[in-house]
């Protein structure tokens, strides 16, 4: 023990002053709030930009200058996209989750890990690399059951891992466009069957979570194993069934011409003026209006499917602790960064299909002019670095509605999963498709756009105003209603 | 617990077959300890279940892992001695423990407290039920995954505790009454800050109202989950919340009326169902009546003295302990040999947060208690876990497990 | 306000009760060991009783309740002898066994009280008419030696099986220690019961397997 | 029980099934949402406010964050707060104490070891040799403070008992506890034979102060 801890030397040194509460100003404030987000809107154009640079570098070693699909563009797509992108959003997101998580709940969030030499938390970003540390080097821990199947036991996080990693192939992030006399685009897969690639790769997961669940030796483990495996299943259902309607609007499954469809054409954006796709003149021509339910229902289907809050009953940390229990170490940050990578990819599909994909509402002909104006006719260039941006913005915002939702809601039961996925989704997603199709039928995409915007209004009459009582009907939530107890007791 | 027990409705029985012990899928039923360190189980109690699949066929209750002897400690301390472990019975409200007991022993001497300690007691009372209930409603909701909930309910319940650590001069082992009265009075401008903080109370409350109370996932995973009637709620011992939610109105601040609560107008909340969201319920709206009795008190609560001035029972007060012989006799006395309390037996039951909250104090007339035996509020509630649990799923256990709130410390004494 | 019920119990049940006194403002009535189960039926099942609410069942070691210091005690109106001054063996009847009951509707209470000799503690078990006793008497046996016969399940409740002596008899000394002992192994239908120490498939309770191997009858 | 369930406001309430529109799970879904998301953008935009006391956090742009950045930040103890103890000095700095064994005997978990001895000079009264505490015993009731017949002991250091490393280094000894403002009251005088050299003036009775006891 150290000789200077005596007693008393401790009780001297116990005196610390409380801190003297500092006033924040409101100018102060006001700086830091502008500066920040003019920060963060600066890192994302600056991240756009060398996505698309590293692509475009890589694509120089391509032959074809007028087509994308290339070898080596795809090769920089893959280290751009999945490496990087996907990768580094979601171990942000290990982050991003607890930090947004702290605000939701009024709290500071992670701010012990220090860099050294560096006095500041820096706003808890030292934990990623805190937590990858540790997740690096903490011991593998294999239990004496587990060993029995070690090799299925080693396979569960990585059959968990794999399939979503690999999912982020076929979404776009950015319209083909001609970047420094390459014409590139930011998809690693320019493929027909598009979305089907992501169904077919996304049901792999379920063998990850149920070998986990019954390698692992633990009941615990593969209760939560089994329920999901079953709740993945059912969802892949509902999962299909939303997007028809989707289909049917786009014709087709690719994803990049989803994209494409649902904002000003590139010929219309080097035309310049107005953007001549706007519904009736002046609704962006986004999935979302013209299937409103079918976005939420997708989103919600989505959640299901990589068991997020509310539909984590396969992991349900206090019930069972999920079918990841035995697992230490590495392996269980495979698990856990799936998840994430899973939040990504489903966030990037919704943004693709129902949010516009990379399209910035209303102003790209004028923009691309603008642009244009400033650089020499490179315009479609450098809007494609804002369409990057608004495209991760995009999916950002989804994100995040996903983890608020995480954050706020409880969690269903096992059998009300089901409930919910066959009775209530699947039905309703199905006379979505029959809406939809009769729309299309009556008046193509504009008559589907008139139905999406009823229904709209419809949604938010139900959420605002449906089943609310008049005023002066409301329980008195406080009780101060004269009731028989209220007098003094006598007895 | 039997291998070969089967389940009620026998469904599937158990074969106790050795060979089939060679085949592929055994029709046994499954055997699962939960806890004691589950983060379900916020006591340390174990549950062994037996699972038919989700099912749960059979759940034994096992508890006593946090059991330190509260009876055997008592018997062998004086009576003030005692007030520092019955801080510890119920550790989210203390300071109703603290009234319990110590007015046990009041009613075992004969005596009573003065006003003005009636109505501290009351309103430091009603804050730890405030909390105690906070504490439960809003685990239900981390339990249920619903994380930022919990959070708001701890927030509100932090606030309060700063007002009691304010007055008691400790957050949580408050040690805070005397027989005869209170050990502290209210701090100059606390009766004000506690005006202050119950409207932001009742506010992050009604957040916890919004987020939960009509939201079908809630609904769905509390009602008609864990459901038990009233006759059967009684039988089983049921008291306090868990037994207005069957609907029966006992609560003993009505019925029994104690300190000043037949003073205090307020409410009782009764469920119509006893399921797991009428426990809820009843929570919730007895938080907003214990705010009313709060404010209530407060504003009720005369001047005078907080402790009687009879030195058999009470500490003299500093200035005659320092300055006069009689003062530091008596004082000697009372902490050397205790408090001699006269030779009987009571049964002092008060309204806990959980329940009736009853001490069996018995007295040989010596400066020690003879005996104590708690009947803690969460005990036979507890006990009926496998009556609750009876027939639903795993997931349900974590709903009806938080209702009845149990409090390790209390029921394992 | 309780003495209604005992004058109702004095005429309907007269054999049964041995005395009954009021102290502190509790109501007790003192009933013969062979008639508790019949007593607390018929304070359950009476309309004019429903004592519906079994609130505690109490347990008080009688033995040295009256010492030399304490000049001999009384509880209510039972009068003890100074167990150290007489010196003649312990007090008898030493265990007393307390029904807290209650009613939530008459809202009224009453203390049902067995006393039990030393070299017969037994009582009759009240689980079949309220299944909260399941757990009391449980713990009354665990703490206190108290048998109820026909229970269901006496078994320990609070401590572990392998525990030894009743804690709260008051010749119980405080500081005794009890040996550690391993947890029990949970035998599993498809794998077999898991093995004991050794291989052997023992049970744990006859090893008394601890930090140290020693008898716990003089490990105190 | 005649009065049924009619008198709870709540209770009427609890015998609604859902309605429709609560049953479709998303205008509550949405609902909730909304206040968590409340809650996260006053969090986001707001700027915190440095005061200790949750309750006083106000005004326009100030966020709801609760917690605060200990040991950065540290909120003050209430004044009446039971911290860590200290041994009261008397105005010539030796211990108030007298080694009466009062608080070792009041104290519910035996914390407390006192050797009294006797001073030289003053015959009346003893002091302790040794005074320890261990603080890793100590529950923080109390009952010493109230025991103490000289208003020697006290718990107001507005400080908590540290963490240490080693049990030992929790074991606080005379020295150790020894400190703060001297007290001296205007009945000590009737305890001293012949007057200290360093007496002071006759002080207000702060021991009763304390105690709140009438």
């Amino acid at each position: 023990m150290d000789a200077t801890l005596t007693p008393s030397s401790r009780l001297a040194s116990s005196d610390i002053p409380t801190a003297v509460p500092v006033k924040r100003t409101v100018g102060n404030w006001f700086g830091w709030l502008i500066g920040g987000w003019a920060m963060f809107f600066a890192f994302l154009f600056g991240l756009s930009a060398t996505m698309l640079g590293v692509v475009r570098l890589f694509a120089g070693f391509d032959e074809k200058k007028n087509s994308v699909g290339g070898t080596w563009e795809g090769v920089g797509n893959i280290l751009i996209l999945m490496l990087v992108f996907v990768m580094i959003l979601a171990t942000l997101l290990t982050m991003a989750d607890r930090k947004w998580s702290a605000m939701m709940q009024d709290r500071v969030g992670p701010n012990r890990a220090r860099l050294p030499g560096i006095d500041s938390p820096l706003a808890g970003l030292p934990h990623i690399i805190a937590d990858v540390l540790k997740m690096l080097f903490k011991e593998d821990f294999i239990s004496d059951g587990a060993a029995r199947q070690k090799l299925l036991f080693n396979l569960g996080p990585l059959l968990a891992f794999g399939p979503a990693f690999c999912l982020f192939a076929v979404i776009p992030m950015s319209p083909e466009v001609f970047f420094f006399g390459k014409r590139i685009s930011l998809q690693v897969l320019h493929v027909d069957w598009g979305i089907l690639y992501v169904f077919a790769l996304a049901s792999i997961g379920v063998f990850g979570t149920a070998l986990a669940g019954w390698s692992s030796d633990n009941k615990f483990a593969l209760l939560g194993g089994l329920r999901a495996s079953a709740q993945m299943i059912s969802y892949e259902v509902t999962l299909g069934l939303t997007l028809v309607g989707a289909f049917i609007a786009y014709g087709s499954v690719r994803l990049d011409v989803m994209s494409e469809l649902q904002g000003a054409t590139e010929a219309a954006i080097r035309i310049g003026g107005s953007d001549p796709t706007l519904f009736f003149g002046w609704l962006p021509a986004w999935g979302i209006f013209m299937q409103p339910l079918a976005a939420i229902f997708f989103l919600t289907a989505a959640m299901a499917e990589i068991k997020r809050t509310p539909f984590d009953t396969p992991e349900g940390e206090s019930e069972i602790i999920g079918y990841y229990l035995e697992y230490s170490g590495l392996k269980s940050g495979l698990f856990l960064i799936a998840e994430y990578v899973e939040t990504v990819v489903v966030a990037g599909i919704v943004t693709a299909i129902f949010l516009g994909g990379w399209h910035l509402p209303w102003i790209e002909p004028a923009l691309c002019s603008v642009l244009d104006g400033l650089w020499h006719g490179n315009g479609a260039a450098l809007l494609a670095i804002f369409q990057v941006m608004g495209f991760i913005i995009k999916v950002l915002l989804v994100i995040w509605v996903m983890f608020l939702a995480r954050w706020a809601l409880p969690r269903f039961r096992y059998d009300q999963v089901m409930h919910l996925g066959w009775k209530m989704l699947l039905p309703a997603s199905l006379a979505n498709v029959i809406i939809s199709a009769a729309a299309y039928l009556a008046g193509g995409r504009e008559a589907m756009a008139m139905v999406g915007l009823v229904e709209i209004v419809a949604f938010v009459g139900y959420v605002a105003f449906w089943g609310k009582k008049p005023a002066a009907d409301a329980p008195d939530a406080h009780g101060h209603a004269a009731d028989p107890h209220a007098a003094p007791a006598s007895h | 617990m039997s291998e070969t027990q089967s389940h009620s409705a026998g469904v599937v029985p158990v074969n106790p077959d050795p060979l089939e012990l060679d085949d592929e899928l055994p029709s046994a039923f499954t055997k699962v300890k939960l806890g004691p360190s589950h983060p379900a189980t916020h006591g340390t109690v174990r549950l062994n279940m037996t699972l038919d699949g989700e099912r749960i066929v059979e759940c034994i209750p096992e508890i006593g892992f946090l059991h330190r002897g509260f009876s055997k400690s008592s018997e062998n301390a004086t009576w003030h001695q005692v007030l520092p472990y019955t801080d510890r019975l119920n550790y989210v409200s203390p300071i109703l423990n603290n009234v319990g007991y110590i007015m046990g022993v009041e009613k075992l001497i004969g005596i009573t407290d003065t006003e003005r300690s009636k109505y501290l007691r009351v309103a430091a009372g009603e804050i730890s039920r405030i909390c105690d209930h906070l504490t439960c409603v809003s685990a239900i909701g981390l339990e249920l995954g619903a994380m930022s909930a919990f959070l708001y309910g701890v927030e509100a319940r932090e606030i309060l505790w700063d007002r009691v650590a304010e007055l008691t001069g400790a957050r949580m082992t408050t040690s805070w009454t005397r027989i005869g009265g209170v050990a502290t009075d209210a701090p100059i401008g606390w009766i004000e800050r506690v005006k202050e903080t119950i409207p932001r109370v009742l506010e992050l409350t009604d957040e916890l109202d919004k987020l939960f109370s009509k939201n079908r996932i809630f609904v769905d995973r509390t009602r008609n989950v864990g459901v038990i009637g009233a006759d059967e709620a009684i039988s089983w011992g049921f008291t306090g919340p868990a037994l207005r939610a069957s609907g029966v109105d006992y609560d003993i601040r009505k019925a029994h009326p104690y300190l000043v609560y037949d003073r205090m107008e307020f409410s009782v909340p009764l469920g119509s169902r006893g399921d797991t969201f009428d426990r809820y319920l009843c929570r919730l709206e007895e938080i907003r009546q214990s705010a009313k009795i709060v404010l209530q008190a407060l504003e009720q609560m005369p001047p005078g003295p907080i402790i009687i001035d009879d030195w058999r029972y009470a500490l003299p007060p500093k200035k005659d302990v320092f300055s006069s012989i009689e003062g530091v006799m008596a004082h000697f006395k009372l902490i050397m040999e205790g408090i001699h309390v006269p030779a009987g037996e009571v049964y002092s039951f008060t309204e806990g947060s959980n329940g009736e909250l009853g001490f069996h104090l018995v007295s040989n007339g010596a400066g020690k208690p003879y005996a104590i035996q708690v009947r803690a509020p969460g005990f036979p509630i507890v006990g009926a876990l496998p009556r609750l649990l009876h027939g639903h799923s795993l997931g349900d256990l974590i709903p009806i497990f938080d209702s009845i709130n149990m409090i390790g410390g209390e029921v394992e004494q | 306000m309780s003495q209604a019920l005992i004058d109702l119990l004095k005429e309907k049940l007269p054999d049964a009760i041995v005395s009954s006194h009021s102290h502190c403002g509790d109501e007790v009535v003192v009933v013969k060991r062979e008639q508790i189960v019949d007593v607390i039926k018929f304070l359950r099942d009476d309309p004019a009783a429903e004592m519906k609410l079994l609130s505690q069942i109490a347990c008080i070691d009688m033995l040295t309740f009256a010492t030399e210091q304490t000049g001999g005690g009384s509880i209510g109106s039972l009068e003890m002898p100074a167990y150290a001054k007489t010196n003649q063996g312990p007090y008898e009847p030493r265990y007393q066994v307390a029904y807290n009951l209650a009613s939530v509707t008459k809202k009224h209470r009453l203390r049902v009280r067995v006393e039990l000799r030393s070299d017969d503690c037994t009582l009759p078990t009240i689980t079949s008419l309220y299944p909260t006793a399941n757990w009391w008497e449980r713990y009354c046996w665990d703490m206190m030696g108290i048998e109820f016969t026909a229970h269901p399940n006496l078994e320990r409740l609070l401590l572990y099986p392998e525990f030894v002596g009743h804690p709260l008899r008051k010749d119980y000394p405080i500081h005794r220690r009890q040996p550690l002992v391993h947890e029990h192994d949970f035998p599993d239908l498809v794998r077999g019961p898991g093995p004991g120490p050794g291989g052997a498939n023992v049970p744990m309770s006859q090893t008394h397997v601890g930090r140290k191997n020693v008898d716990p009858n003089t490990y105190e | 029980m005649d009065h049924g369930h009619a008198e709870s406001p709540r209770a009427a309430q609890d015998e609604q099934e859902l309605t429709l529109g609560e049953k479709l799970f998303l205008r509550e879904t949405i609902k909730g949402m909304a206040i968590v998301a409340r809650h996260f953008w006053k969090n986001l935009f707001g700027f915190r406010d440095n005061t200790t006391e949750v309750l006083d956090r106000k005004g326009t742009g100030v966020n709801l964050v609760t917690t605060i950045n200990y040991p950065e930040e540290q909120k003050p103890y209430p004044p009446g707060y039971r911290g860590m103890h200290r041994l009261v000095p008397r105005v010539d700095g030796r211990p108030r104490c007298v080694a009466c064994y009062m608080c070792a005997t009041a104290c519910p978990a035996q914390c407390i070891y006192i050797e009294a001895g006797e001073y030289d000079d003053q015959a009346i009264e003893k002091y302790p040799v040794r005074f320890e505490i261990d603080e890793l015993r100590c529950i923080v009731c109390g009952f010493c403070v109230e025991a103490c017949p000289k208003d020697a002991i006290r718990m107001d250091t507005g400080t908590h008992a540290p963490a240490v490393l080693s049990r030992p280094l929790a074991v606080f000894d005379k020295e150790a506890l020894l400190g703060g403002a001297p007290v001296e009251l205007s009945s000590d005088s009737m305890t001293y034979r012949a007057p200290l050299k360093t007496v002071a003036p006759m002080g207000s009775n702060e021991g009763g102060k304390k105690m709140g006891g009438h």
